[in-house]
């Protein structure tokens, strides 16, 4: 936790000797999510929960007898770099999993090296689809695990005229399109789906809520917006000021979860949907555990039965999210799946994992022959303290990466 | 100031292509894996990576230190090479992508199909790039072009200086605004990866990471021996000259813009060969390869490494790389401190980067000498304004 | 050589945010002339220079060059190439070459880029370079930085490199700053042996120097010629004495 | 105000001699009663509609705590459970009272005195978007009666969008006693647009031409669609009546196309200002002084995170961490107005905290690199790297969320056209900190110092002028502005490590493009660049809008390649 000189370099070198003297009790598990960079904003929880998870693993004895040893890198939000640190922890560091990536292009840039080096990777975040890798377990919601159900729900509403707004890039395009074939399929005419899309870190959205509120002027409006993460605030500030409400034109958004509501005007966002597979406030004893027991690791964060040195955990107003439920997940599913192969080894893990059950916070999970989960879907309405209500519950969908397996 | 190698520069020089082109392959090649003196695949790689960085960072100084053009676009050039050589690579990946298909996944799911019936999906721009050395004359060719149209309007309007700079930041940022889309046919900001052949042969196979390693060193040695003949004529005279002053250049009968249209195209088509090898190695390109930062971050490895002379560029993309490679595994959540005060420290006390160092050393060494024989002289300080006033000095000069 | 104007001004205005700093000039050069251009602060004198070599361009007004070049609407490196050659005021080298490399990129012949990739110094060249460097003085710092030099020898170098370029009109300005009387005359014997041959014009405050060089002075004021005439008829002018050297002795004392 | 707003009805209702009435308020307030505790949703949306007819404030006040998740229940230990809001005063600290909704009294512990709660340590009453439309449907009608006249509007305009022919005579009935302009304009609207397909030819054309006469653009979907019938089916209403509604629409579809553009010309003015911002501080540093400062972006960033302290400090405490020891300081838990002032305090704070980040910058690295400023460059990148990456460590990876005071919230609406409060806030800062900073330069000795040191370091030195002062002076005040900017654009932007970088680049740009080292010149670039990408934007969509206004800029400074405005120096290489 603290940061200074003197601890830096005890640390490095705690680690180094654990590297050589500690090997046979523990396993290197990598994590590979950017620290520095634009998308530390949403990937550093990930690492916090990473980090949980292994300590809460090691307390329990560990995967088969050994303690999970993290290897942390800091791809620091840079392609190529994602590319050559997955591949350096292949193959330097030899670990035997690897817990990362938050956007599709880093996932898309570390894909060949796991494929060639034959790692393991788990994914944890909501994407567009349209990709399989035998070397990739994807935990993440695919489009027919989040997408499709919130635009089913509001049209189960009553809602007749989409306004589709994203941030201009894969994900945002890829949804939207399966959306629009979607939104027509179920008989809503094209003039009535509108389609928008802003340059990263875009800050003025001054023009498109003018179009948006004239486009809900007649009623029945609603929006759908794949903004990534840092361009909500501009919007929904836009939003509010000109008088647009949840009840006049709700908007459903996929990219903002508990994590992201901590830099955002929460009052302002009131009654707007949010869709996932996890949320804070579904009252299970599994959930109170999980969030309970993070909140108090936030405290004194540790990996225990290593020399891992934790640093840079934020420790105010935290809270838990879908993402980084399925990351923890990730590492269960992983863990009873060595233990089923009783092997680390990856082709081993690999054919274990499927059919692997999790009784998770809020569900139990299965993952499927597709490399991607069974689980429930929920939507919620956002509360002005930055939670979600949940409004709607779809059970047990099977997650398809391939968007014309589920639109026929 | 004749064109010559000194012996003293060929030594160098022939020392480290040796170890870089002949060593390190080596020992790749011949040692086995479990050896202390092993080089591994990945290390090869990520050296090779390197490499294709220092000739960046060559042409990024041969506009800087050597004709006091800062552009902030460079990268531009870098990716518009990548991407040539990408859009090839994209194409030998025939029917092992994700949809079996001829033409790439992204094509695939944006439906270029129904969009581009003719040609099976596949844009009209994209068949000549099934041709390699098609695809290697536009990572010269579009470069160059792009280049010459931009540099031909700023430099004919005479805009210099840091208007320049800002244009030229402009230019990539808009054009990675406009590689940013997926209707401008590129993939978006997935961009082209998941390469998996290069000329037949398995792109991940030790034998062409390593073929495109010693490829990634020839060229940087063939652009060091360009920059190095260049500098040393006539004309890299009026490069200096131009940097140390335009308008008495242009008083003196030189149409300098034709001289630095000259240079930017040059830096532009090294850039973009530096580009055209990095892709392959690194296995992605997209369009934040383009954004500002990452140009400006080769402004900053040619500034460490020391501008104005030809090791410096190289020993700073080299050395900041290397340290970063390091830096992001050995202290996750520290390095951007580390690599910042590092900056600082570079241009406060190391005025000519790290190549001027010796010089520095030499310059403390008189003055403590000289402290020591006169008490009356003031403190020996490094002052760094007093030796920055004037511009820095190639080395490679006898 | 015929009798022509190798320089002739005509009507020329121009204007800087409203301040007329060359307003309806007209002058006129003989070929192989030396002119002495003088006048007070601020009385156009360089932009008079920056107008003829394509600096600055004239709001109205005719420029030509021998018979019918007109400079107006060519560049600085044009009108260079012509064999319009300039010193500065400030004296203008190249800091960070050499002295010799000063004089080589001066000297006469093609300026485009490829000659300057693969030209070699031919022995002609290289005699001429060793004959400038002999003229100026400056053989025994051909080595050295031009940086390096002390001002005086600045100005030297700079009216080598002139030479060097061989041009058909120099326009000199101020080249007896910062010079010590010595130097100062030396330069003026130069000057002096280079009229015929090439046509000059010099701007000049050291009115010890006019006297030295001068056969025509061309007094500028405010934007416009004053008078032109010999030194004695220049300095007799009761306009001259009112404007400019009542003025004169406050500005150098 | 709230307060007597509440107690007027309540002693009405206590002093009224018809029982019945009070009966019927009794009855009402039951039944809200069940509604809230009710399970079922269906049930409660029931319940709810059955609100409509009561006239009760009280009620009225507990269907919008409801709805705003302001509504709490009590159960003692013994007794009923207990429905109540918290009686907030504004103005007040603190905790506050409960009033049961069930008869208004406060809610009273074992012993009889009343209790006090404190909304954040409290659960609301469940809600869920089916059953706030209901609230909301009733409110609506309730609203109808409001004291506020822009929610008596909003009201009628949605009840007038409805087109019930049952409203009308409410509507009627209101406009009698109507005061206020706007509303009676609406009314008149709801009641035209009910009408305009009545059976009556007469009363149809009536309605029509006077939504017309009203230019009602509430109206143009509904009229668009008639005019399609119309045309389809002639017969339906009649001749006249399709060309007046015809000529209805082009009228109105003048009207909007007026609105629009001077809505887009707001939008301009308002992205203008933005940028000039953002820029000013830079144009200070950069402009005057030659510094190429990569780590403006993180000054403004601290002013941001200085406003989001002081907001905390403020409200309910901060909590942050130092080199990784955390640091907790209290709040002063104010709201309401008092906690509104909070801005105007973060505006001077962060312009303190900016400017001494900024004076330590110009000490520590810029004052050895004025002889070099490419080098600056470097130095202040490392600086940003570093700024980032602390500002992780201190306040949190995530976003910080920086709450707008009440009075930037909301839109004025002027004849359709919304202008945002925060929008209006920053076009009357931009114009306050140019005046500031141009009074700053021309008319005071420190203004006319720092020229004189910009255009010539030497020369001033040698007159005395004390450089490094003057320096240092000015580089603190151009990161000063950067941090009220940044402040600022918390108001409408996110507050995070990487804000920086998301202006930095458009900054340079607006600076180039003016001229450097001219104030004027960037007040021009940003409100050119501003305003035509707000053109732009509409037609081309913002991507293509955004590279669009890159390319004019590249092209622009073909033109005037020294920017906007030049500046003018007689030395060769000036």
């Amino acid at each position: 936790m603290k940061l200074n000189l003197k601890s830096l370099f005890t640390g490095i070198a705690a680690t180094a000797i654990v590297w050589s003297a500690s090997a046979a009790e523990t396993v290197k598990v990598g994590v590979l999510h950017s620290l520095s960079g634009t998308m530390a904003i949403s990937e550093t929880s990930l690492k916090d929960v990473l980090l949980f998870t292994f300590d809460e693993i090691n307390k329990s004895g560990g995967v088969m007898g050994k303690m999970i040893e993290p290897v942390v890198v800091d791809p620091a939000s840079n392609w190529p770099l994602f590319a050559e640190k997955a591949e350096e922890l292949l193959v330097k560091d030899k670990v035997s999993v690897v817990f990362g990536c938050w956007t599709s292009v880093s996932r898309k840039s570390v894909l060949p090296k796991f494929e060639q080096h034959n790692g393991l990777l788990f994914y944890p975040v909501q994407y567009e689809g349209e990709e399989l890798s035998k070397n990739i377990f994807y935990t993440a919601e695919a489009v027919n695990q989040q997408a499709i159900p919130a635009v089913a729900y509001m049209l189960a509403e009553g809602k007749k005229k989409f306004y589709l707004v994203g941030s201009d890039y894969v994900y945002p395009r890829t949804t939207n399109k399966i959306l629009k074939k979607y939104l027509q399929m179920k008989g809503i005419p094209e003039s009535d789906i509108i389609e928008i899309y802003t340059p990263f870190g875009h800050t003025d959205y001054q023009t498109i809520v003018a179009q948006i509120k004239k486009f809900a002027g007649g009623g029945n409006a609603c929006v759908i917006s794949t903004l990534n993460g840092d361009t909500n605030v501009p919007f929904f500030k836009e939003f509010a000021n000109a008088g647009l409400t949840s009840e006049n034109c709700p908007v459903v958004s996929f990219s903002i979860s508990e994590d992201e509501f901590r830099g955002l005007p929460a009052k302002q966002l009131a009654g707007h949907l949010g869709c996932w597979t996890y949320f804070m406030s579904v009252k299970t004893p599994e959930n109170d555990k999980f969030v309970g027991d993070f909140m108090s690791w936030i405290k004194d964060p540790k990996v225990t039965g290593t020399s891992y040195k934790v640093s840079g955990v934020d420790p105010k107003g935290r809270v838990t999210c879908s993402p980084m439920n399925l990351s923890r997940m990730g590492v269960h599913l992983w863990k009873q799946a060595v233990e089923k192969a009783g092997s680390f080894d990856v082709d081993k893990v690999r054919v274990a994992l499927i059919g692997q059950k999790f009784k998770g916070p809020v569900a139990e999970v299965t993952m499927q022959e597709n490399h991607h989960l069974i689980n429930n879907v929920f939507i919620g309405e956002t509360l002005p303290t930055g939670q979600f209500k949940v409004i709607k519950t779809f059970k047990d969908v099977a997650a398809e990466p391939f968007s014309d397996m589920f639109l026929k | 100031m004749a064109g010559k190698f000194s012996q003293r520069e060929l030594l160098i020089v022939g020392l480290l292509a040796f170890i870089g082109l002949v060593l390190l392959p080596c020992l790749n090649a011949f040692v086995p894996a479990g050896n202390p003196l092993h080089v591994s695949t990945f290390a090869l790689s990520v050296y090779g990576k390197y490499l294709t960085y220092a000739v960046l960072a060559l042409g990024v100084n041969l506009l800087w230190g050597y004709t006091g053009i800062l552009s902030l676009g460079q990268c531009l050039f870098f990716s518009l090479g990548g991407y040539a050589l990408g859009m090839y690579l994209m194409l030998q990946i025939g029917k092992l992508g994700q949809y079996q298909k001829e033409i790439p996944d992204f094509m695939v799911f944006l439906e270029y199909e129904a969009k581009y019936p003719a040609t099976g999906g596949l844009p009209a721009h994209w068949i000549p790039f099934r041709n390699f050395g098609f695809a290697a004359l536009m990572m010269i060719v579009v470069p160059a072009v792009v280049a010459y149209g931009f540099g031909f309007l700023a430099f004919r309007s005479r805009i210099k200086g840091v208007y320049f700079s800002i244009l030229s930041q402009a230019l990539t940022y808009a054009a990675s605004l406009m590689f940013f889309r997926n209707d401008f046919t590129f993939g978006g900001n997935n961009g082209l990866t998941d390469f998996k052949f290069i000329l037949g042969h398995d792109i991940n196979s030790p034998v062409t990471k390593r073929t495109l390693y010693i490829c990634s060193g020839l060229l940087l040695l063939g652009v060091y021996v360009f920059c190095r003949w260049i500098t040393s004529t006539r004309f890299g005279m009026i490069q200096r000259a131009i940097r140390d002053s335009e308008n008495r250049v242009l008083f003196s009968g030189y149409a300098t813009a034709n001289f630095k249209l000259f240079v930017f195209v040059a830096a532009a088509i090294i850039a973009g060969l530096g580009g055209a090898l990095f892709v392959p190695q690194v296995g992605i390109i997209n369009p934040s390869e383009m954004s500002p930062e990452k140009s400006l971050e080769a402004i900053v490895w040619v500034a460490v490494g020391g501008r104005g002379n030809l090791l410096g560029p190289i020993i700073g993309a080299i050395g900041i790389n290397s340290l970063k490679s390091y830096a992001t595994h050995a202290f996750a959540e520290q390095w951007p401190y580390v690599l910042g005060l590092l900056f600082i420290f570079v241009t406060l006390f190391m005025p000519k980067g790290v190549v001027g160092l010796p010089a520095q050393f030499r310059e403390i060494w008189r003055r403590f000498k000289n402290r020591n024989q006169t008490a009356d002289l003031p403190k020996a300080v490094i002052a760094p304004t007093a030796e920055a006033e004037k511009p820095l000095q190639p080395t490679g000069k006898e | 050589m015929t009798k022509e104007f190798i320089l002739t001004v005509e009507g020329v205005t121009k204007t800087f945010d409203g301040f007329k700093a060359i307003s309806d000039l007209n002058f006129y050069m003989d070929t192989g002339e030396l002119r002495v251009i003088i006048g007070p602060n601020g009385a156009g004198k360089t932009t008079f220079l920056d107008l003829i070599t394509g600096r600055t361009r004239p709001d109205v007004g005719k420029i030509e060059f021998g018979k019918d070049t007109d400079l107006t609407q060519l560049n600085e490196y044009e009108i260079n190439r012509l064999g319009i050659g300039r010193k500065f005021q400030t004296p203008s080298v190249y800091t960070d070459h050499t002295v010799y490399e000063n004089i080589l990129l001066s000297l006469e012949g093609s300026r485009s880029v490829w000659s300057t990739l693969f030209a070699r110094i031919t022995p002609a060249q290289r005699g001429r370079i060793d004959e400038v460097l002999e003229t100026i003085g400056l053989k025994d710092k051909a080595r050295s930085k031009a940086g390096l030099l002390a001002h005086g020898q600045k100005q030297w170098l700079e009216i080598g490199m002139l030479l060097a370029q061989n041009p058909k009109l120099l326009l000199v300005d101020e080249p007896a700053a910062g010079m010590t009387d010595e130097e100062t005359a030396k330069t003026g014997e130069l000057l002096i042996s280079l009229a015929g041959k090439h046509s000059i014009v010099v701007i000049e405050h050291d009115m010890v120097f006019v006297r030295q060089i001068a056969r025509k002075v061309t007094v500028l004021h405010q934007g416009h010629v004053l008078c032109e005439g010999s030194v004695d008829e220049v300095q007799n002018n009761e306009r001259v004495i009112e404007v400019y050297l009542g003025r004169k002795k406050k500005e150098k004392p | 105000m709230k307060l007597l707003l509440f107690l007027c009805p309540l002693l009405l209702a206590v002093a009224s001699v018809s029982s019945r009435a009070a009966d019927a308020t009794a009855k009402f307030r039951a039944t809200l009663v069940e509604a809230i505790l009710s399970e079922d949703v269906d049930k409660q949306v029931e319940l709810v509609n059955q609100l409509v007819d009561a006239e009760d404030e009280l009620i009225a006040r507990g269907l919008t705590a409801w709805r705003a998740s302001e509504l709490y229940v009590h159960s003692p230990a013994s007794g009923a459970k207990a429905p109540f809001l918290l009686d907030v005063q504004p103005g007040v600290v603190g905790d506050s009272k409960g009033i049961r909704l069930f008869d208004g009294t406060p809610v009273l512990d074992p012993t009889g005195k009343p209790l006090t709660f404190n909304a954040s340590s409290l659960t609301p009453v469940d809600n869920s978007s089916k059953l706030r439309k209901a609230i909301k449907t009733a409110l609506d009608l309730f609203a109808i009666g409001n004291r506020d006249p822009h929610l008596r509007r909003d009201a009628v305009t949605k009840l007038g969008q409805a087109r019930i022919a049952e409203y009308v005579p409410f509507f009627e009935r209101r406009m009698k006693i109507e005061t206020d302009k706007e509303v009676i304009r609406s009314l008149g609207e709801a009641v035209a647009l009910t009408r305009a397909t009545d059976a009556d030819p007469k009363v149809r054309l009536g309605a029509i031409s006077q939504l017309g006469e009203l230019r009602s653009i509430n109206s143009i979907d509904f009229l668009r669609e008639l005019d399609t019938e119309c045309k389809l089916n002639p017969a339906k209403y009649g001749e006249d009546t399709g060309r007046l509604v015809h000529s209805v629409v082009l009228q109105l579809e003048n009207y909007i196309r007026w609105g629009t553009l001077v809505g887009t010309a707001f939008r301009g003015v308002s992205l203008s200002a933005v940028l000039l911002v953002a820029a000013l501080g830079l144009a200070i540093t950069f402009g005057l002084m030659g510094v190429i400062n990569m780590a403006h972006g993180e000054v403004m960033a601290v002013g941001a995170y200085t406003a989001y302290a002081v907001q905390c400090l403020f409200g309910n405490g901060l909590l942050f961490s130092i080199f990784g020891y955390q640091v907790s300081l209290k709040g002063a838990g104010f709201s309401g107005g008092f906690f509104d002032v909070y801005f105007l305090v973060a505006l001077v704070a962060s312009f303190v905290t900016a400017a001494l980040v900024g004076l330590g910058l110009e000490r520590g690295i810029i004052r050895f690199l004025y002889k070099r400023p490419l080098e600056s460059l470097l130095a202040t990148w490392g600086v940003s790297l570093v700024l980032q990456q602390l500002f992780r460590h201190t306040f949190g990876a995530a976003n910080v969320q920086v709450d707008a005071p009440g009075f930037l919230q909301g839109s004025l609406v002027v004849s359709d056209i919304a202008f945002a409060y925060n929008r209006i806030f920053i076009i009357g800062f931009a114009v306050f900190i140019v005046f500031g900073a141009w009074l700053l330069l021309t008319k005071t000795s420190l203004g006319l110092q720092i020229r004189a040191v910009m255009q010539n370091r030497a020369m001033a030195s040698c007159l005395g002028v004390r450089t490094d002062r003057v320096n240092m002076m000015t580089f603190a005040l151009g990161s000063g502005l950067a941090g009220v900017a940044g402040a600022c654009m918390s108001q409408i932007a996110n507050v995070g490590p990487s804000l920086g970088q998301s202006y930095i680049v458009d900054c340079f740009m607006i600076v180039v493009l003016g001229g450097v080292g001219n104030l004027v010149g960037t007040v021009s670039a940003s409100a050119g660049v501003g305003v035509t990408n707000q053109v732009l934007e509409p037609w081309l969509g913002a991507v293509l809008g955004k590279i669009t206004v890159l390319v004019a800029i590249i092209l622009f400074l073909q033109w005037r390649p020294s920017g906007l405005f030049v500046t003018r120096s007689r030395s060769l290489d000036g």
